[in-house]
C-alpha cells in the first residue's frame, strides 16, 4: 500500500484530533466529570431510583426494537435500491431521506395527527381494535424509528455499490440461493456499513427527545424514557441523576463501538 | 483483488434500459418492496401527508402569508444557511476524519473512533449544557459564542458530526488499494490520488452523509436552544417558529413551515443527487 | 372505596412537581385518597394541554395558563363549569413575576427600569414558544402602565426590554438553566421558580419588583375522571395542601397559612406584597383579550416589537 | 444434448455483443471457446450460466429449458475471468462454500477441500485471505472453488490465464483426465490457441459476436473456414498473396521447386527448439518461415542469404483478404 | 546500470516471499521475470516500483538510491496484474491520467491518448467505462495507461495475460520495437516461457523467492543451471533417468543407435504442426517425444508401435532429481 507522506499524515492527524477534541471529547468529558464529581454516588443513586431504572429499561427496549426494525428495513431497502431497478426507484430513494429533515416536534405532531386515539386518521379505529399507539410504547417506537430511519440505508447503499455484485454472482453459480447469497456473501461484505448504521441508529434512538416527548406523554414510570428523565431531572435540580443518566446513554453508544472494535480482526486485509 | 468488483459488465447497460430481465424484480424482492413500502407509508408518508394536509387548510395564501412574515422568513433563511454551512464543514472534516480513522490507524485513533457517535446519544439538553459551559460566557478558553450565529453553527456541527464520518468509513474500508497504487505509479502525489481516484469513489457516500447532515441541520432544535438563545432575526431557527405557531394555537402555519422545510430538504437532496451524478460522470 | 384501587392520571406543567409529590402523599392519608394511586406526567404547559387534547389519558390537569384549560373545554374533555365547580375560580396556586439576579446582585438591579440600562442582558423564556412565559411579558408591559405611563411608553419599554434580551429559551425552566449556566445578568421568572432554585442551592437572588403581575395557575378534572380526581382537586384547597404549595414557593389561594419558607429572600416573611399587583383579568381584560392584543402571530404587540427589534439590528 | 443454445442475441445499448448464436454442445464434451479479446466469449459463458440474460433466444441445459432459470438452479460450475473470490473468506472457506451450501457433512467437506487445495497446490495457504495470494494463486483458488461442487456443467472463463506453462499443463491434463473420467460437460474460454488445440474435443471460434467456425481441432487447423480462423489458429503468413502457415513453407537455398519465390533472409530468431526466419521477397513481401533448429543448421540459414520459398505439398492456403497479417503497428 | 537491486528480502509475516535478491538490469534492456505462480515476481516488481517496501536491501534506479522514494517520484510505468484501472473514469480519461498530472497541453494529451488507444485497438471504446469492457480490453487499457507517460522504466506484470496470441504478438512486437527505438528499461513478468524466450534480452528465473538463474534466452535454454530451470523453460521429459527436451529425443522404428531405449507408443497427439508421442519404455518410464508432423508421418508412428529412443547429438540432459516431471496428479 502506498504510504501517505509524513507531514501530510501528521497534519491530518492533528487536524482531526483537534477537531474531535474540541467538538466532542472535551464537552463529553464534562459529562463524565459531572457524573463522577462525587465518586460513584450519582451512579449509585441513579440505579436506586426506580423511575430512572424504569426509564432506562424502556429506553433499552425501545432502542433495541427500533434498531432491529430499522436495520431489517434499511438493509432490505438498500438491496432493493442498488440491486434492482423498478419504477419510482429514484423518487423512493429521495423520499427515504426525508424523515431526517423533519423537526422532532413535527414528527410527533405528524404521528399524533394520524394515530391520536381521539382525533387521528387511524387512531380511533386502532383504539377500537384495542391498539393504543400514541402515548404508549408503540408510539415511542414509531417516533424513534422515524427519526433514525435513513441511517442504515445511507450507510449501506454506498458500500453496496462499491462492493459490486461479482462475488454475489459467484455464490449463485455455486448453488447459493438468494438468502444464502445474502447471508454469506453480501452481508459480510457490507458488515462495516451495517455495523456503523446500527451504532448510529442506536445512538440516535437513545438520544431522541423531541419526537418522543410529544408521542409518549412523558408519563412518569410508564412512558418516560431515559432522555425525558434526563431533561426532567435536570430541570428539577437533580443534576447528578441527569448527568449520570446521560453518561449511561453515551456509554451505551461507546460500548457498542468498543465491542465492534474488539470483534474486528487484528489485521484486516486490504 | 480485481479492479472491477464495483460494477460487473452489464450494470451500466442495465441502467440504460431498465426493462432488462436481469433488473426486473423477482417475486420475493417484489414482496419485500411491497412490505417495505407499506411500512414506510404508515410510518412516514401518511403522517407527513397529514402535516401537508394541515398546511394546505389555509390554501396557497397560507403559504404566502407565512413566508411574508419577516420573522419566519428570517428564521428559514438562517436555518438553511447554517445547515448548508455545517454540511460543507462536514463534507470536509467528516471525510478527513474517516480517512484518518481508516487509513492512519495511529495509537489513540480507536478512542477517537468510539466517541464519534456520542453526539447522537447525548440527550439534547446535556449537549446544550456542556457546549454552553465550554463555549458560553463561562468558557474556560474565553470563547464565548453564546447567543450568536456561531452558536447555531457550533451546535449543528456537534449534532451532525457522525453522518459523513460514518457513511464514508465503510466505503473506505471496502475500497481497493490497487488503484491508488496505479495512480502513484503514474506520478500522482498522495493528494492528487485522493482527489482524482479515491474521492470519486467516496462521492456517493459523502453525498449520502451530507444529505442527512443537511436534513438534520434544518430540523434541529433541542441542542442549540441553550447556546443560541433563540433570538428572533438573529439566532432563531425554523423549528422554533414551528413550536411557536403550535403554542400560539396555529397548527396550520406550523404545518406550513414544516412543509416548506420538507420541500427545501427535498430540493437539496435531489440537487446533491444530481451533483453526485454529474461529478461521478465527469471524473 | 372498599379497597378497590383507583389511579388518577395527573397531567401538569413542570413547576409544581415537587409540590404535588408531597400533596399526593398527604391526600393518600385521607379517607378519599386511601386507595388512590397517581400516574404523573409533567412538561411545558401548552405541550401537556395539547397532549390531553390529542388523547393522552388525564383525570386531573394543572396548567400554568387558563387558556390551556380552555383548550380542553373546547375539546369537550373538561366541563365548561370547571371554574365554578370549586371555589377560587379553579386557581390552585399563585405566584408573581420576579427578577432573578446573580448572588449578591452585582449589577444592582432593583426594578424593571434597571433591566434596560446599558450593559444589562436579559434572559426570559420566549413568549412565543412558552405559554407560561407570557406572564413575564405582560408584567414588563404592565409595570409601565402601573406607574402611570401610556401604552406608547409601555411599548417603548417592551421594545428596549427585548433589545436587551440575550437569550429567549423555549420554556421557563430552559431559561433558568440558561441563566445559571452564565447567560445574561437578569432572568425574568416566577417567584416560586426562584425560591425552588434557591432551595436547591443555585447561586441566585431575586427581587420582587414594586409593580408586578399575579400569576394564577388553574386546575381541573376531566369529564370521565373518577370521583377520586375531583376529591383530589378539592383536597388542593385544604390548608394541608396549600401549605405544601407554599413550601415549594407558591403563594397560597387561601388565607391563614403561615410558616417559614426556605429559599425565600426572607424566610420569615417569604411573600411580601408588592406595591402594585396587576392581574390579567383586571389589567388586561382576561387571557383571551391579552392573547389577541399581545401575542397574535400577525398583529400582536409582542410580535411587532420582536420584528422591530430584530430588523433594526 | 447437454447444452443447446438457440438464436441467442445480446446487446449492450447499441453495441451488439452476441449475434444469433446457435450451438449444441453434447454431454461430456470438452469445448473451447476461442476468439479475440472482446469477441463475446465471456458474455456467452455468462448467459449459459444464467449470470446474464440474452435479449432473445434460449438456453437449454440437460434437456430442460434454462433460459429463465436462476444460476443456482443450473448446477453449473463457473470460473470467473476475474476470479471473483470471496474476499472475506479464507482460501479453505472459499472452496468449501459450495459444499456447505449443499449441506454436505463436515468431514466430507474438509476432506474434499483438502484434496482440491492439494490439486491446485494451495494446501499451505488454506488459512490465508485472498488478498494475501498472488495472482496465479487466486486463479487456482477460483478453479478449486468451482470444481468443488462437481457440477454437471463446468464453465471456465480463462481458467489458466495467469498460470505458467507448467502448472497450466498439469491442471489442463488434470481437467482432461477428470473430464474423461466423469464426463462432465465442459466449456472453457481460452486465448491460448495451443491450449485449445491440445485439450478440446471441439473448438468454437467466436469473433465480433458471431460464431466463425465450429469443429474439432484438426478440422479447424487443416480446413479453416476463413482467413480469420486460419490466422487466429496458429501462426500464418502471406506467401505470394496466399495465407499459409510458416511451418508449411519449404525453404531451400537454391531454386529447386517450380514457381518458388525468391527472397533474402532479413532476420533469424531462435525460439527454443524452433527457428523463425523472416524473408523479404523480391516482391516486397515479408514472409515468416518456421524451421526446426536442426533443419536451419543444416541449411545454413543466415541474415542476408538468398533463399527460395514454396508451399509444401498438402499445405493449407487461403487467399489473404484485407490487411496482411503482421502489419507493423506504428509506435505511438 | 539502470536498476540495481541489492540484498532485497521481503517477508509477509513468517512467509518469506523474497530472499536475498541481487540483480542488475542495464539501461535499455528488456528483461523477463519468469517463474512459477507465487514465486515472488509481482512482489519484486512492486518493490522496484515503490509500491511495496523491502524488509532489507536497496533499490537503485538510474543511479539514484530509490529505496525510500515514493512511487510517484520514480518515473516508473507499471502495469498491474489485475489491471487496477480507474473504475469511475472513461477509457480515455484513464489513459490521460498520467499526462494530466504532468500538465501536458490539452491538445497533446488528446492526440497521445488517441494514438495509444489506436495501438491497443480500443479507439472505439474511448468513452466507455471500464466496467463495460471485456477482460482483455481492460488489460489493454491498463497497458496503454502505463505507456502514456513514457516512463524511464517500464514494469509490466503479466501485461498480455488475458490476450489471445494474435493481439499478444502484435503488442509484443510493438513493445520490442518501442524498446529498440527509445531504449526504455523494461521488466516484464510473464508466465509464458515462449514469450520470454522470444522477446527478452535477458531472463530472470525466480522460484520460491530466490533467483534460480539469470541469462540470455539461449543460455537458459541450452545450459539450464538446474533441473528446475530446464523443466520450467520449455518442455522436458525423462529418458533413462535423465531430464531431456522432447525435441532432443531421436525416435527410430528400429534399434539403430547404441544404448537406445526400447518402448511402445502409448498415445499420439497432434497439436497443429507438431505431433506429441508418448512412449512407455520397457523400464516403465513415460517419455514424451515431439516430432514434426512430416517426421511422424514419415516414420509411421502409431499407438502400439515398438520404437527406440535416444538422445540426439548435442542434446542437453540433466540428471532428473526428485519427482519426475509430469507425474500425474490424482483426480480428487
Ligand atoms: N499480503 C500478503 N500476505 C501474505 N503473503 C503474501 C502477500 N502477498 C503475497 N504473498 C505471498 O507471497 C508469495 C509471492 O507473491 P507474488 O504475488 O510475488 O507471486 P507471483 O510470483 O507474482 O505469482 P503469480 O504468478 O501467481 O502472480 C506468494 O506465495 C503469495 O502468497
Ligand atoms: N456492460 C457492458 N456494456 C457495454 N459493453 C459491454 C459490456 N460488457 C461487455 N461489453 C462489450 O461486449 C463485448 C464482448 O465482451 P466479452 O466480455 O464477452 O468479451 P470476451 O470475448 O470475453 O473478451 P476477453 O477475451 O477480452 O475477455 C466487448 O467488446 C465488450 O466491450
Ligand atoms: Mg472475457
Ligand atoms: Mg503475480
Ligand atoms: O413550562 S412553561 O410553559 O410554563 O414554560
Amino acid at each position: 500500500m502506498v504510504k501517505t507522506p509524513f507531514i501530510l499524515r501528521w497534519f491530518l492527524r492533528l487536524l482531526v484530533v483537534a477537531y474531535l477534541v474540541l467538538l466532542v471529547a472535551w464537552p463529553v468529558s464534562l459529562v463524565v466529570r459531572n457524573t463522577f464529581a462525587d465518586g460513584f454516588d450519582a451512579l449509585a443513586h441513579t440505579f436506586s431510583d426506580p423511575y430512572v431504572v424504569h426509564a432506562l429499561k424502556l429506553t433499552a427496549i425501545v432502542a433495541v426494537v427500533s434498531v432491529v426494525i430499522n436495520t431489517v428495513f434499511g438493509v432490505t431497502m438498500s438491496l432493493l435500491l442498488v440491486r434492482n431497478t423498478f419504477r419510482g426507484r429514484r423518487i423512493l430513494s429521495v423520499l427515504l431521506d426525508i424523515p431526517m429533515s423533519v423537526s422532532p416536534v413535527v414528527v410527533g405532531l405528524a404521528l399524533v395527527l394520524v394515530y391520536s386515539p381521539t382525533q387521528g386518521w387511524f387512531g380511533p379505529t386502532l383504539a377500537n381494535w384495542g391498539l393504543q399507539v400514541v402515548f404508549s410504547t408503540p408510539g415511542i417506537v414509531m417516533a424513534t424509528v422515524f427519526v433514525a430511519l435513513p441511517l442504515v440505508i445511507r450507510e449501506v447503499v454506498p458500500t453496496l455499490q462499491e462492493v459490486g455484485d461479482e462475488q454475489e454472482w459467484a455464490a449463485r453459480s455455486l448453488g447459493a440461493n438468494s438468502f444464502q447469497t445474502f447471508t454469506r456473501i453480501t452481508l459480510p461484505s457490507i458488515r462495516w456499513a451495517v455495523i456503523y448504521g446500527v451504532v448510529l441508529s442506536l445512538a440516535r434512538s437513545l438520544g431522541e427527545y423531541g419526537a418522543v416527548k410529544v408521542v409518549s406523554g412523558n408519563i412518569v414510570g410508564k412512558t418516560q424514557t431515559a432522555t425525558l428523565i434526563v431533561e426532567e431531572r435536570y430541570q428539577n435540580f437533580d443534576q447528578p441523576t441527569a448527568y449520570a443518566t446521560a453518561f449511561l446513554l453515551a456509554s451505551a453508544a461507546v460500548a457498542c463501538l468498543v465491542v465492534v472494535a474488539l470483534l474486528r480482526p487484528k489485521h484486516t486485509a486490504s | 483483488m480485481t479492479p472491477e468488483t464495483g460494477v460487473r459488465p452489464g450494470r451500466a447497460a442495465r441502467k440504460r434500459r431498465p426493462a432488462r430481465a436481469v433488473s426486473a424484480l423477482t417475486r420475493s424482492s417484489g414482496l419485500a418492496l411491497g412490505v417495505s413500502l407499506v411500512w414506510f407509508s404508515l410510518l412516514v408518508l401518511i403522517p407527513l401527508a397529514a402535516v401537508v394536509v394541515q398546511a394546505s387548510t389555509g390554501g396557497w395564501d397560507g403559504f404566502v402569508k407565512v413566508l411574508q412574515n419577516p420573522q419566519t422568513s428570517a428564521a428559514l433563511k438562517l436555518t438553511v444557511v447554517q445547515a448548508l454551512g455545517v454540511t460543507l464543514l462536514n463534507v470536509v472534516m467528516g471525510t478527513t476524519i474517516a480517512w484518518v480513522l481508516v487509513r492512519d490507524r495511529f495509537r489513540g485513533a480507536a478512542i477517537l473512533d468510539v466517541i464519534i457517535d456520542i453526539p447522537f446519544a447525548l440527550p439534547t439538553i446535556v449537549a446544550g449544557l456542556v457546549l454552553l459551559s465550554l463555549y458560553g460566557p463561562k468558557s474556560p478558553i474565553d470563547v464565548n459564542v453564546a447567543s450568536t450565529r456561531a452558536a447555531v453553527f457550533l451546535a449543528l456541527a456537534f449534532v451532525t458530526l457522525p453522518f459523513v464520518v460514518r457513511t464514508v468509513q465503510p466505503v473506505l474500508e471496502e475500497l481497493d488499494t490497487d488503484v491508488e497504487e496505479a495512480a502513484s505509479s503514474l506520478g500522482a502525489t498522495r493528494l492528487y490520488t485522493f482527489r482524482r481516484v479515491i474521492l470519486p469513489s467516496l462521492v456517493p457516500a459523502i453525498v449520502a452523509g451530507a444529505g442527512m447532515a443537511f436534513a438534520r441541520g434544518i430540523a434541529e432544535y433541542g441542542s442549540l436552544v441553550l447556546l443560541s438563545g433563540n433570538l428572533p432575526f438573529k439566532t432563531e431557527v425554523a423549528s422554533v417558529r414551528i413550536i411557536s405557531s403550535i403554542e400560539g394555537g396555529n397548527t396550520a402555519s406550523a404545518a406550513v413551515v414544516a412543509t416548506i422545510l420538507l420541500v427545501i430538504a427535498l430540493v437539496v437532496i435531489v440537487a446533491l443527487d444530481l451533483l453526485q451524478r454529474r461529478v461521478t460522470k465527469r471524473w | 372505596a372498599g379497597g378497590k384501587e383507583t389511579t388518577i392520571d395527573l397531567v401538569a406543567y413542570s413547576t409544581p412537581q415537587t409540590a404535588f409529590g408531597s400533596i399526593e402523599k398527604a391526600f393518600q392519608k385521607t379517607d378519599a385518597g386511601k386507595d388512590v394511586k397517581f400516574s404523573e406526567s409533567y412538561g411545558p404547559s401548552g405541550d401537556q394541554s395539547r397532549a390531553v387534547e390529542g388523547g393522552q389519558p388525564a383525570d386531573f390537569v394543572n396548567f400554568s395558563l387558563e387558556s390551556d384549560v380552555t383548550r380542553l373545554v373546547d375539546a369537550k374533555l373538561v366541563d365548561s363549569d370547571w371554574k365554578t365547580a370549586t371555589g377560587h375560580d379553579g386557581i390552585v396556586a399563585d405566584s408573581v413575576v420576579v427578577l432573578v439576579v446573580r448572588k449578591g446582585n452585582p449589577k444592582k438591579i432593583t426594578g424593571w427600569d434597571d433591566l434596560v440600562k446599558p450593559g444589562i442582558g436579559i434572559v426570559t423564556p420566549n413568549p412565543a414558544s412558552s405559554g407560561g412565559a407570557r406572564w413575564n411579558t405582560l408584567a414588563a408591559y404592565g409595570h409601565v402602565l402601573a406607574n402611570g405611563g401610556t401604552e406608547a411608553d409601555a411599548k417603548k419599554y417592551l421594545t428596549d426590554y427585548f433589545k436587551h434580551a440575550v437569550s429567549l429559551p423555549g420554556s421557563a425552566r430552559d431559561a433558568l438553566t440558561s441563566f445559571t449556566s452564565g447567560n445574561g445578568d437578569v432572568l425574568v421568572s416566577y417567584e416560586n421558580e426562584a425560591i425552588l432554585a434557591k432551595q436547591k442551592g443555585e447561586d441566585i437572588d431575586y427581587i420582587v419588583p414594586d409593580q408586578t403581575l399575579l400569576i394564577e395557575t388553574p386546575a381541573a378534572v376531566t369529564k370521565d375522571a373518577p370521583k377520586a380526581a375531583a376529591d383530589f382537586r378539592d383536597f388542593l384547597f385544604t390548608p394541608e395542601a396549600q401549605k405544601d404549595f407554599r413550601e415549594s414557593g407558591y403563594r397560597t389561594v387561601i388565607d391563614g397559612i403561615t410558616g417559614d419558607v426556605e429559599g425565600a429572600n426572607d424566610p420569615a416573611n417569604p411573600f411580601p406584597t408588592p406595591k402594585k399587583l396587576l392581574t390579567v383579568a383586571k389589567d388586561f381584560g382576561g387571557w383571551d383579550a391579552a392573547k389577541k392584543k399581545f401575542f397574535d402571530e400577525e398583529n400582536g404587540i409582542v410580535t411587532k416589537i420582536q420584528i422591530a427589534t430584530g430588523t433594526s439590528e | 444434448m447437454s447444452i443447446e443454445i438457440t438464436g441467442v442475441n445480446k446487446s449492450f445499448g447499441d453495441f451488439v455483443a452476441l449475434e444469433n448464436i446457435n450451438l449444441s454442445l453434447p454431454t461430456g464434451q470438452l469445448t473451447a471457446l476461442l476468439g479475440p479479446s472482446g469477441g463475446g466469449k465471456s458474455t456467452l459463458l455468462r448467459i449459459i450460466a444464467g449470470l446474464d440474460h440474452a435479449d432473445s433466444g434460449s438456453v437449454e441445459i440437460e434437456g430442460t429449458n434454462a433460459t429463465h432459470l436462476p444460476p443456482q438452479k443450473r448446477n453449473v460450475g463457473f470460473v470467473f475471468q476475474h476470479y471473483a473470490v470471496f474476499k472475506h473468506m479464507s482460501v479453505a472457506k472459499n472452496v468449501a462454500f459450495g459444499l456447505e451450501i449443499r449441506k454436505r457433512p463436515k468431514a466430507e467437506v474438509k476432506q474434499r477441500v483438502a484434496e482440491l487445495l492439494e490439486l491446485v497446490h494451495l494446501s499451505q495457504f488454506a488459512d490465508r485471505l485472498p488478498s494475501q495470494l498472488s495472482g496465479g494463486q487466486r486463479q487456482r483458488l477460483a478453479l478449486a472453488r468451482a470444481l468443488a461442487v462437481e457440477p454437471s456443467v463446468l464453465l471456465l472463463d480463462e481458467p489458466f490465464g495467469a498460470l505458467d506453462a507448467k502448472v497450466r499443463k498439469e491442471l489442463r491434463d488434470w481437467l482432461r483426465r477428470l473430464h474423461d473420467e466423469v464426463h462432465v460437460t465442459t466449456v472453457f474460454v481460452t486465448h491460448d490457441q495451443e491450449e485449445a488445440l491440445e485439450v478440446a474435443d471441439e473448438i468454437v471460434v467466436i469473433n465480433q459476436g458471431r460464431v466463425e467456425q465450429v469443429g474439432t481441432p484438426d478440422e479447424l487447423y487443416d480446413a479453416p473456414a476463413s482467413d480469420f480462423v486460419m490466422s487466429f489458429l496458429g501462426e500464418a503468413t502471406t506467401l505470394g498473396g496466399q495465407l499459409i502457415r510458416p511451418h508449411d513453407i519449404e525453404l531451400t537455398t537454391s531454386p529447386t521447386a517450380v514457381g518458388a519465390i525468391e527472397g533474402v533472409v532479413s532476420r533469424v530468431l531462435r525460439v527454443g527448439f524452433e527457428v523463425r526466419v523472416t524473408v523479404l521477397t523480391d516482391a516486397g513481401e515479408e514472409v515468416v518461415v518456421t524451421l526446426t533448429r536442426t533443419a536451419a543448421r543444416h541449411l545454413g540459414v543466415d541474415t542476408g542469404r538468398h533463399v527460395w520459398l514454396s508451399a509444401a505439398a498438402g499445405a493449407v492456403t487461403l487467399p489473404s483478404a484485407g490487411l496482411p497479417v503482421g502489419t507493423p503497428l506504428t509506435v505511438a
